[in-house]
């Protein structure tokens, strides 16, 4: 009962070329920008739209083959599609949008079991409400009651919580959670947002024109981000240079706009030629940064070796507090950010014009191939 | 500085009272030209009412016809891409600005029995001119513009997204069509419904070159008012309350319809910014 | 299941096939039952040049007069909130669903000699009936309400964030109008223009019934085509040739210029959905 | 040349009703959610709107008194104002733009002032692009050089970093701190971010439902937040209960959802009464709250006293990573979230579903009226 997808099809910027497999009871959150072609993955699952290439497969069933000129009507696929703004349909009651897919039994055995599914999601009452008089939490809840009273073989959800204002977020989240446990087929999400995805998705596949970068456990993704576009969606601060070998395994880039930094991780090897200068991006988070006073540490790099550590010069252009840290804007040439404690600052008497330290270790620097595949 | 911010005022406020003076006055003058009475009396004559009677069959046949077929039409102008689409959706709007002389013109070289199609529509024994079925025949050319255009526009505002989950949940083209995409530019299609009605009603000229003006046979009300504004000003003046009456009827409909919400707006998006007033969803949109 | 998918397809495209055929069949006629040759034979006729010439000359004197007084109050109706508003907007709306026999008798009612102004006028010694001062009033009246609704809409339209910069860099409101308002609304403005020159060019009903068919005075391009169908139909045939071109110049501008973008939508704001098709902004927006 | 406003207007569901002053090289930051009121203020000011009552004074000039029946139209009031979507004219060419509000000199000599100040903020170049051709951080820069070039006499800025996308926010930040720092006049920068508002205002005044409920310096706003509104916009937790006074001067909070907390804050003093139970909000930060096995610390509160800590049983009902954080959502009868390391969640062998005890200091916890008014 897993499904799988394969296709290529020709978008107005780029083309979309993904290959995945969604096992029963897994949720796969696909994450990236807006515009990157993941809503398109979900219409392509639905049968919405017809892909250039591809094949679709939900079990043993063959959905779409394009090659054998198979293609099932969407009707005929029994997806469970949750749609960005719910796309309730506003002419019918909450109650009678639930029953819409159902067939067979008389209409009032179609109407039991529409709100016996409304009040699985706690919203029993409002079964005779129409969608408009329903606030953002509600209508998703209606949603989705929707889409699995059919008893889906696949779930498909677009950007599910992007339409709900913060407040209702934290509950609504709790409920997609638990519908995503409870029934066992395969999932597949759709998001902007990292941290939706890592919050809902048993796995994470980032997109980005159309490809999926990386696929994995979301913790794993975050950590070990493959390209810069990734480490960019997951928060961390990039630096673009080009990097060489240095003496113990290190790989040391000298930066695009002036200063150097060190690497434990290797040099990429770029298209296979072994040492010559590769143009890469050079990564790490906010938090491993500290700053101090020029002088304190002079020069660039300092105490290459054993606890090797990157310093590099900066101009303070912002500060500002974020709860109990502080966050630094830098100008190093390129810009940059620090996440320190409030009496660091206070101890350095830091502002904005200032001229400071960078450092950060070695080891929390990932190099990475700015044609994009994972070095580390 | 003051001044002339007082005297722009002042300047627009002149522009539009010129414009509503001008623009009711004749209006106001249907009604105030004869007493309620005389109106009456203008309605009882058995012309006047005759005139009536087959201005409503008329007009209610033309617009059935219009919409049985029409509706269908314009969902597939509205759904489907074609080769050609903006071609075929301009010709079906062009009777929309050609004047209704040339209208008449046109179907005479048409369906007259020297016409294009004429001679052969003949030897089926169909012929129009000069009949009651001519009178649909005009009435239909003017008006199914008016319900094409607002029918086409009404489905193509309806959020795909709600056609898309139809789909998904099982339902069909047909299904979906009829138990989504219907209701939901129920609005939209009254709208033109109603502008193609009140079109046909008020249509004077393609009728009167086409069908002619025989009593109980061709002459609508507009028509009976032509016969006999020379000579009977006075029922001339009653038919046209009437009609006047008919059509306030109409743009009243429009904007009240208009002004409910257009088919994408309850979808949690941004609104449609700009006038909320029907009519103008309603001539053309 | 696949067969019911057919023959749902089958049925729409049956239903536009027939909408099409119908609605072009006698414009085509118009081309097809003359030679060119007889085409322009008919507009050589001294009587069909002087009826263009006159259609020419009372239909820009008309637009004119609209576009000078209409601009103003649409700027008014669009921009001020006041008492009343929604049925002065109505009123002037009124003339759109008002059928041409009746314009020509609310005009006659209000004009005319025995009419409501028409005494107070004719005191003034200005007598519109049956003159070419009259067919200039007739086109005015059924004319302007397009150009009023379309302005008054192009001028809602615009972002209220441009005047009101406009404004915070020192314009007062007469500079925000001409050198914001009127150039960011001139695509809808021009729409407005071509709909209200293209109802002015055909108008037919009121004419005849107000200012009479005199050839050289009051016989415009419809009087003439209506005059000479019945005895001259090749010369009529010729006349309407020369409308439809015209008519089908208007629907293409007002396509155009209606496909490019509204007033609101280059400030970074999310795009108006629903049909970017001109006709649609053009005829009623 | 400082700014004063004073003004009171009827808006679709509350009454603004708010009273600033703003300092020549100020600037105010108004920050809240939207629909608040905020950018109405603005529009008071530049005399966009006149309010129902109130006072606006620049220097010495009177804008607007309602009693006295003063209102000088925008066009005589001389604001610089940089609207949310920019406004740019747009079938003006960028330097007609910003040459739109000069008068007097030539034409030519218009386009050279124009061009000097694109120049200025390093768009010199696309002088004669029109709006559409820009991107946005190129948009945003034209309407600053629009609205500075006129030397005005006040600042006002509705949201001047929304429309852009992440990656231009942080270039356009810096452009608009170094404007603002150049301009030695009052400004007034409205934003639903409270992060913005910090990075850009000298002040930060944070505005509900038509009132300013705090105002201060940024950091002190987001340590101290005086109401629950005002925690949550800054981002800290909030749980609800009723407070009575405890030993040693604690007070002691029963929450709603069972559980009781303490705090080093006294209790607030409702209407005057002096030890009743009062309705309270109690507010933390995430980064406070600990996390413990069940069992590790019994019963609901520990060490009273000295280093008092809460204690609170709580289900976890959600994990995110959030890069070298973990967010943990957690039920407590209300919801709680705690950010804690990786590493301590492996430790715990942490999951979904499991019950834990979390922990956070009595000093670090905040008791606040739900009236509003602060008692900190």
């Amino acid at each position: 009962m897993s499904l799988e997808l394969e296709a290529r099809h020709a978008l107005r910027s780029f083309t979309l070329d993904v290959a995945l497999s969604v096992a029963p009871g897994e949720c796969l959150a696909l994450a990236g920008p807006s515009g990157a072609g993941k809503s398109t993955v979900l219409r392509i699952v639905a049968g919405l739209l017809r892909p250039d290439a591809g094949r679709v497969r939900c079990g043993d069933d063959l959905w779409l083959d394009r090659e054998r000129g198979v293609a099932l009507p969407p009707e005929q696929r029994a997806c469970g599609y949750v749609f960005q703004h719910y796309a309730l349909f506003p002419h019918l009651s909450a109650a009678r949008n639930v029953a819409y897919g159902l067939r067979g039994g008389s209409r009032a055995q179609r109407r039991t079991t529409a709100i016996a599914a409304l009040e699985r999601f706690g919203i029993g009452q409002l079964a005779d409400a129409r969608p408009r008089a329903l606030s953002g939490g509600e209508r998703q809840r209606v949603a989705l009651a929707r889409a699995v009273v059919r008893r889906p073989r696949a779930l498909l959800l677009d950007e599910p919580l992007t339409a709900l204002d913060a407040t209702t977020r934290g509950q609504a989240t709790r409920a997609l959670g638990e519908l995503l446990r409870e029934h066992e087929v395969p999932a597949i999400l759709v998001t902007h947002d990292f941290v939706e995805a890592a919050t809902l998705g048993t796995t994470v596949a980032i997109v980005d024109r159309g490809r999926i970068v990386q696929r994995g456990a979301p913790a794993e993704v975050a950590a070990r981000p493959a390209t810069p576009f990734v480490a960019d969606l997951t928060g961390a601060v990039v630096l673009t240079g080009v990097a060489s070998s240095a003496d113990h395994g290190l790989a040391k880039v000298a930066l695009d706009g002036g200063g150097t930094v060190l690497s434990t991780d290797p040099v990429p090897a770029s298209g296979g030629a072994a040492t010559g200068p590769v143009p890469v991006a050079v990564t790490t988070h906010p938090w491993e940064i500290t700053l101090h006073p020029v002088g304190e540490r002079p020069g660039d790099l300092v105490d290459v070796g054993g606890s090797a550590r990157n310093a590099l010069a900066a101009t303070v252009t912002a500060i500002t507090p974020i709860g109990n840290r502080v966050r630094v804007g830098l100008d190093t040439g390129q810009p940059l950010a620090a996440e320190v404690t409030g009496p660091a600052i206070e101890r350095l008497g830091l502002q904005v014009g200032d001229r400071v330290t960078a450092a950060w270790k070695a080891s929390a620097t990932r190099v990475l191939d700015r044609g994009g595949s994972s070095t580390a | 500085m003051t001044a002339r911010r007082v005297a722009f005022s002042a300047a627009l406020v002149v522009a539009l009272t010129v414009c509503v003076a001008f623009l009711t006055v004749p209006v106001v003058a249907i009604f105030v030209s004869s007493s309620p009475g005389d109106l009456l009396d203008g309605l009882r004559d058995p012309s006047a009412r005759d005139a009536l009677r087959l201005s409503l069959i008329c007009t209610s046949i033309a617009t059935g016809i219009i919409v049985l077929v029409g509706t269908p039409a314009a969902w597939l102008l509205a759904t489907r891409r074609f080769r050609g689409r903006a071609l075929v959706t301009t010709l079906v709007e062009l009777p929309l600005v050609l004047p209704p002389a040339v209208a008449g013109i046109g179907l005479l070289a048409a369906f007259g029995p020297k016409g294009l199609v004429g001679g052969a529509l003949g030897d089926l024994g169909l012929q129009p001119v000069l009949t009651t079925a001519g009178v649909v025949v005009a009435l239909v050319f003017v008006a199914a513009p008016f319900y094409l255009r607002q029918a086409q526009s009404a489905f193509e505002a309806i959020d795909r997204d709600w056609l898309d989950a139809s789909r998904t949940l099982g339902a069909g083209e047909l299904r979906t069509w009829l138990l989504i995409a219907i209701p939901v530019a129920r609005g939209g299609l009254v709208t033109g419904l109603a502008l193609a009605w009140g079109r046909a009603l008020g249509e004077f000229g393609a009728t009167l070159m086409f069908a002619g003006s025989f009593r109980g046979v061709t002459q609508t009300v507009p028509l009976a008012i032509y016969e006999r504004f020379a000579s009977d000003f006075d029922g001339a003046l009653a038919l046209s309350a009437v009609l006047v009456a008919l059509s306030a009827a109409v743009l009243l409909t429009v904007k009240l319809l208009g002004s409910g919400s257009p088919g994408g707006s309850e979808n949690g998006r941004e609104q449609r910014r700009g006038p909320g007033n029907g009519l103008g969803a309603g001539v053309g949109r």
